[in-house]
């Protein structure tokens, strides 16, 4: 089956920096897909790169198939691919709806949509209360600025924003670091119900309950590219904390086995 | 000390480049169609001799620092002759001395330094006799009223505007103080400033019948001024400048009288004598008047005066 | 997700969410102390008066709220409306071409010139200020060069017509630029509060980064804004003439200043994304009542600045108050 | 933690770290250019005048640097300068008041002004663009009513001090003005960068929340560079007297701008937090730079002032060029 | 024992919200204190109302049981309580050593130092790689600009910043949020040293498992207040989830109890 979502060789430079050294990528379809790996593994830089927030140096991305070149989100986007940044891409002095909708706002039918451009304003609004309260998140008037929300708050707005508008990818960076315990049960259920649509869905997060808990496969992010793609129904959450901190490796056997020495890891000390 | 020798530029020596005259001009402002006229004036007399002239100006009337830098780079262009209008009549006074120290012809136009020994020449218009001559023009013209005079002066610390300030006083017979002075403003010979200026004297006291203008914008923004109130019918405006607009207006009874200078004159006097100093190290001296004449249509007894007809051919842009 | 205690909306509230409401309490303190001290300031001809000399800044300080929102500044505006009444005198005048032509003629300038200002900003990503910081000498410059020291008197009746006035109930004089300047500003309002443009605008300001990964378009936005901008000092141009008909390169030269003084009086934040059309109006209007009350009060031209000065700050803080310790 | 590759550091790295780079370049090429199609820009007379022509702007657009490294803006620093040079100089010649009091005098009465502008920019927590602009209205009115329409020349030496010259190698033209301005840019680089004080102005204007949880006493730290630069605008008005020993209330009216495109050529973020000192000062001679070798060209004004401001614009996208897409 | 860090009937209203409404908070010595609570409970609120960031409208602080007032971070700075916030409270353009030090920057010693002032860059930069070093994140050099971190790394330097600089009370406001599987387990150690060096520790974070891990009590926020103090030897991170829910509550007799009807919790749809 072709990938719904592809990246092979991409490359990213920083001055000095190589975010992403040749990192290749799939989604199948119907899949959820954990990208995990340590802390400057280089995981957001691949995600913006597929989501068209970042442009490759090198490398090439496929939708179906098909060679894509993104130059901004807005292409990604036309293309189904909706993405929650880990720094959430929210306006703070908007109110919430208004960020739900940016970018697709909503017009009044008829002719003051069409002749006037007249928002929907209140359209939007229920949609918005709808969306969040589906998320389990108790947040009151759609009009409030997203600057007067908690940090987990916010994380939701961009949480359900990504869900109602995805049509062929969603994507979400660590969606879960800022939530509380119910919230982020909350998260992983409308993951799940994402991919009961139909939808594949790019998981990044560093909580391996969560990442066992819901993804088919998962990807293991090392040092700019990916070293492993592993089953959590085959492989322990020991083994791919091992993989994405270097202290094994897939062998040429395609087995999990241990590195004589591991380098620059977190844990070698 | 280091054995190696630097070439002193612009200190007489010849131009660099095949040998063309170098003539600067440093007006007050660039936004004075008088100050046009001499710039286009001096140009077309250069370019008749194939000579260069370079034009700068500085920014805004009281622009010191910017015409101290103008003369500085034109000296060090290789100018050999500068010609001046000073926005201030004592604040560029070292650039001149510096300028003169390397051999380069200072000449001042239109406005004295003071001294006016700080230049080589100055070519203008008797300031204090323009001032004189629209002073006397407005007593004959009030006749029997007694003078109520606001006075749009110039720049503050420029020749020009004292010189013109006191030839009026002069001539209408007041002394600064007096009663009859209802009050006045500096302009910077601005056009909107000249409004603003006489729009805030009007608020305290709008029994004036006099205004004195050190120029034709100044004038002009007077009469927009005292229109909107609906003051212009008895007040009589004097100006200096002879520009043509500012004799069309004396036309048009917006300005009673305005008395006429050949800024023309003096950018090709100027421009003339840079010549001659390139071609025979020869200096002019002194102050040269380059004349004025009275433009007015009603022309009144003890004033010599042209009609506007005669204006229109003679004015200068 | 937890629900905090909430109280009920209170006025302070209502202020923070309505930028316009510190503005309109400063106008309201200026017209109310003025028509107490001064007998001039408060009748039916002097306020139309005072709306009549707002006119001006205030149809450029509405051009300069669109480019603050998006956090940008622009020094430039006055010296495009110059070189607009410059082209459409000038041309009149010397070859008699008819009002329509040049002010087109004009306005088109003004929004090319806007384009320029828009484009490099866009396409170098420079900062507004400096760019706008070049075309305000530049544009001095060309309009200067264009003049050639003259100023331009305009007869024609179109360019003219924004000076003209009607009476309503034979008393209140309403002259047809204030109609212009009210539906351009009711036109902007409608924009920016009720498209989809204007929530874009707002988004950049506020956040270019967040709304580039929203999926706006960024860059074309903010040109957008500039053209639109430039259109609009190009109408200023022509509000200039029907105040005072006379083309001049020497005039606004602190217009840039005033239009932004008016925009931040306004309440909208020079940091972008936060503000409103509506204030800018008022704030306009607030330095035209100071500088009148002053007048009427008696006070000179130096004294008067002086007092404008201290409450230029004073509006502000005002402003500032009115809107609370809330973050 | 997992650690990429990092390739050698590169020249644009280099680039990236070393803020005044990119001007250092431009002033460069600008300097190239000049020597090469002129004959008369490139030798020591010349490139002497060019410092001289860049020493009011240059120190006005120090202080101007420190307030602008804390993200805000001063509008006023000029008219302060200008207050500073009426009042050195009116006292001095009308009650023969030696000239070092009167020069002490004046730095310390733009001082106060300093400290008025930083009380009311941290006390009402009120944007410093709209604060100076207020102090830029109130200080020009305030230095006419003072001057009351005169200018007044200066005669006493030490108020002349810094035109003063002595000669290099017999050859090196070196004023006065040179060694205070070149010593004031020294110090406030050294304190900028090697001393907590700076550590603290960069912070603040970086992130004034961050800063303020870090335990940094925010406010003191605005006063402090609101004074400070007060100081040295006093000492720029010394500097003006050196250069035109004449002090005219008219003057330098474009010179708060001037010193903000010094600044911003300089590479020194309008948004604060990030630029430097050393930048600033090449901005300035960068300017001076251009009108010198422009006059050398032979331009006349008008043409000079379209190419400055291309010039401007070209400069700041030469800095942004070097210092790449970066971020 | 007299509590080292004291919070009685804390209020904080922001326009028509209540962030705090009369929170309580006691911290022991030599103890790690997790707080827990929903987003939007008021925990950062608290804490920083407990650090001098917020002013509370109402109520009182005590350290070491004497009444306290901060009126900015510097005042509980000085009482020797460091700060890790949520929203990290660093410089971006600012290089690392720089933001470590922010604030209590080492001079040179001698006349360098006292006339001069001149700050010794070369020793902040030494100790802040050490401090980095301990925590084992591999940061090459400390002159980088913060802003080229990845969040992880950024977070990193924060934690570091508070742990080498406390001297009466360390808080942590979700310090292991953005850190991968290897970092938290350091930060959790860290944690661990600190309290070892006989300084308590406020932790907050919706880890559950990290919280149970490491903390001695845990206090338990809810709807701006504390409603529960408990312990993990005691209870299990099911009942601390049902308390900071609103499911449970801690009732007359002390126990944990159901709640009838549990409202606006994220668990009631
Ligand atoms: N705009 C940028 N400029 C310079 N360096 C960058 C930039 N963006 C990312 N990097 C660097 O690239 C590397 C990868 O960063 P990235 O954010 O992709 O990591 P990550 O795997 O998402 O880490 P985390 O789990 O902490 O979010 C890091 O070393 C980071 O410092
Ligand atoms: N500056 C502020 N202005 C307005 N409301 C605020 C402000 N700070 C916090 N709040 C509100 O106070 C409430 C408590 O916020 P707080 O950040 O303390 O929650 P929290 O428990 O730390 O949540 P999280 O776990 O999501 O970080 C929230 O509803 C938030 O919207
Ligand atoms: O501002 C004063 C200046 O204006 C003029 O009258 C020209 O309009 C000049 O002669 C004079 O120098
Ligand atoms: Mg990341
Ligand atoms: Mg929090």
């Amino acid at each position: 089956m072709t990938p719904v979502l592809q990246g092979i060789g991409l490359v990213k430079r920083y001055g000095r920096v190589t975010a992403m050294d040749g990192a290749d990528f799939d989604l199948e379809a119907g899949e959820v897909l954990a990208v995990v790996g340590d802390n400057g593994a280089g995981k957001s830089t691949l995600i913006k790169a597929l989501s068209g927030a970042v442009i490759p140096d090198e490398g090439q991305i496929l939708v179906d198939g098909s060679p894509v070149r993104f130059h901004s989100p807005l292409d990604a986007r036309k293309y189904g691919i909706e993405t929650v940044y880990q720094d959430l891409a929210l306006a703070p002095a908007q109110d919430i709806a208004t960020n739900m909708f940016m970018g697709r706002e909503r017009r009044r039918p008829g002719f003051l949509g069409t002749a006037l451009r007249l928002l929907d304003s209140r359209g939007m609004r229920a949609e918005a209360q709808r969306v969040l309260d589906e998320l389990g998140i108790g947040i009151k008037s759609m009009a409030q600025p997203v600057e007067t929300l908690s940090g987990g708050q916010r994380q939701a707005v961009a949480v359900a924003r990504a869900a109602a508008f995805g049509t062929r990818v969603v994507i979400m960076d660590e969606p879960t670091a800022a939530l509380g315990v119910a919230e982020s049960a909350k998260v992983l259920e409308l993951i799940g119900r994402i991919r009961d649509r139909g939808l594949p869905v790019v998981l990044i997060s560093h909580n391996m309950p969560h990442v066992f808990e819901i993804a088919d496969r998962v990807h293991v992010h090392r040092l700019g590219k990916r070293v492993a793609v592993v089953s959590p129904r085959t492989h322990t959450m020991n083994q791919v904390v091992g993989l994405l901190t270097g202290a094994l490796r897939i062998g040429a056997d395609g087995e999990v086995e241990e590195v004589a020495q591991a380098v620059h890891t977190g844990l070698d000390r | 000390a280091s054995g190696c020798t630097s070439q002193k530029t612009g200190s007489g020596g010849q131009p660099a480049d095949g040998g063309k005259i170098k003539v600067g001009l440093v007006t007050k402002t660039d936004a004075n169609p008088y100050f046009v006229a001499l710039r286009d004036s001096a140009r077309a007399e250069a370019d008749k001799a194939g000579a260069d002239l370079i034009a700068l100006a500085g920014k805004f009337d009281g622009d010191n620092e910017g015409q101290v830098a103008a003369i500085e780079n034109l000296v060090q262009q290789g100018a050999k002759t500068i010609l001046i209008t000073p926005s201030n009549s004592t604040g560029i006074l070292g650039a001149i001395k510096n300028a003169r120290a390397k051999g380069v012809l200072v000449i001042a136009l239109d406005t004295e330094t003071d001294p006016k020994a700080a230049v080589d020449a100055t070519y203008a218009t008797d300031n204090t006799e323009a001032g004189r001559l629209q002073g006397a023009y407005v007593k004959a013209a009030l006749g029997s009223r007694t003078a109520k005079v606001i006075m749009l002066d110039g720049t503050p610390g420029s020749t020009v505007s004292e010189q013109r300030h006191n030839g009026f006083l002069a001539g209408i017979g007041l002394k600064d103080g007096d009663a009859g002075i209802l009050g006045g403003d500096a302009t910077n010979g601005e056009q909107n400033k000249a409004q603003q200026v006489t729009e805030n004297l009007l608020q305290r006291d709008t029994s004036l019948n006099t205004v004195y203008t050190l120029n034709e914008p100044a004038a002009r923004g007077a009469y927009a001024a005292l229109q909107a109130k609906n003051l212009a019918g008895q007040v009589v405006i004097g100006s200096i400048d002879g520009s043509c607009q500012g004799v069309t207006d004396v036309k048009d009874g917006k300005v009673a009288v305005t008395v006429m200078q050949f800024p023309k004159k003096m950018a090709a006097q100027g421009v003339q004598a840079a010549l001659e100093f390139a071609r025979s190290g020869k200096k002019p001296g002194g102050f040269v008047n380059t004349g004025v004449a009275v433009i007015t249509d009603k022309p009144l007894p003890g004033i010599t005066s042209q009609d506007t007809a005669w204006g229109l051919q003679n004015c200068w842009g | 997700m937890a629900t905090l205690k909430e109280r009920r909306g209170s006025l302070s509230e209502y202020m923070l969410r309505t930028p316009a409401v510190g503005p309109v309490i400063a106008l309201l303190v200026a017209v109310v102390i003025f028509s107490v001290t001064t007998s001039t300031f408060f009748n039916v001809d002097n306020l139309s008066l005072v709306v009549k000399q707002a006119l001006v800044i205030g149809t450029l300080a509405l051009g300069q709220t669109l480019v603050i929102l998006t956090a940008g500044i622009d020094l430039a505006n006055a010296s495009i409306m110059v070189l607009g009444t410059l082209i459409m005198a000038k041309f009149t005048l010397l070859h008699h071409t008819p009002g329509i032509v040049t002010l087109i003629a004009g306005i088109f300038v003004a929004a090319v010139l806007g384009a320029v200002t828009g484009s490099v900003v866009t396409g170098f990503r420079l900062p507004p200020f400096i760019v706008t910081l070049g075309m305000l000498t530049i544009v001095t410059a060309v309009g200067r060069i264009y003049a050639a020291g003259q100023s331009f008197p305009v007869t024609d009746g179109t360019l003219g017509f924004l000076g003209q006035s009607q009476y309503l109930f034979g008393q209140i004089e309403i002259s047809n630029g204030m109609w212009l300047m009210l539906i351009m500003y009711l036109a902007v309002w409608y924009g920016l509060t009720r498209t989809a443009w204007g929530k874009h605008v707002y988004a950049v300001g506020n956040d270019p980064e967040a709304a580039r990964l929203s999926g706006i378009q960024v860059r074309r936005s903010l040109l957008g804004v500039y053209v639109i901008a430039g259109v609009i000092y190009g109408i200023a141009a022509w509000q200039a003439l029907g105040r005072v008909p006379n083309a001049d390169p020497n005039a606004f030269q602190t217009g840039n200043l005033d239009s932004i003084t008016a925009v931040v009086i306004g309440g909208t934040s020079l940091f972008g994304g936060r503000g409103s059309v509506m204030g800018t109006l008022v704030g306009a209007l607030i330095v035209a009542v100071l500088r009148s009350g002053l007048t009427q009060a008696g006070i000179d031209q130096l004294y008067q600045d002086v007092a404008t000065g201290v409450l230029i700050i004073v509006a502000a803080g005002l402003d500032r108050l009115s809107r609370g310790r809330q973050r």
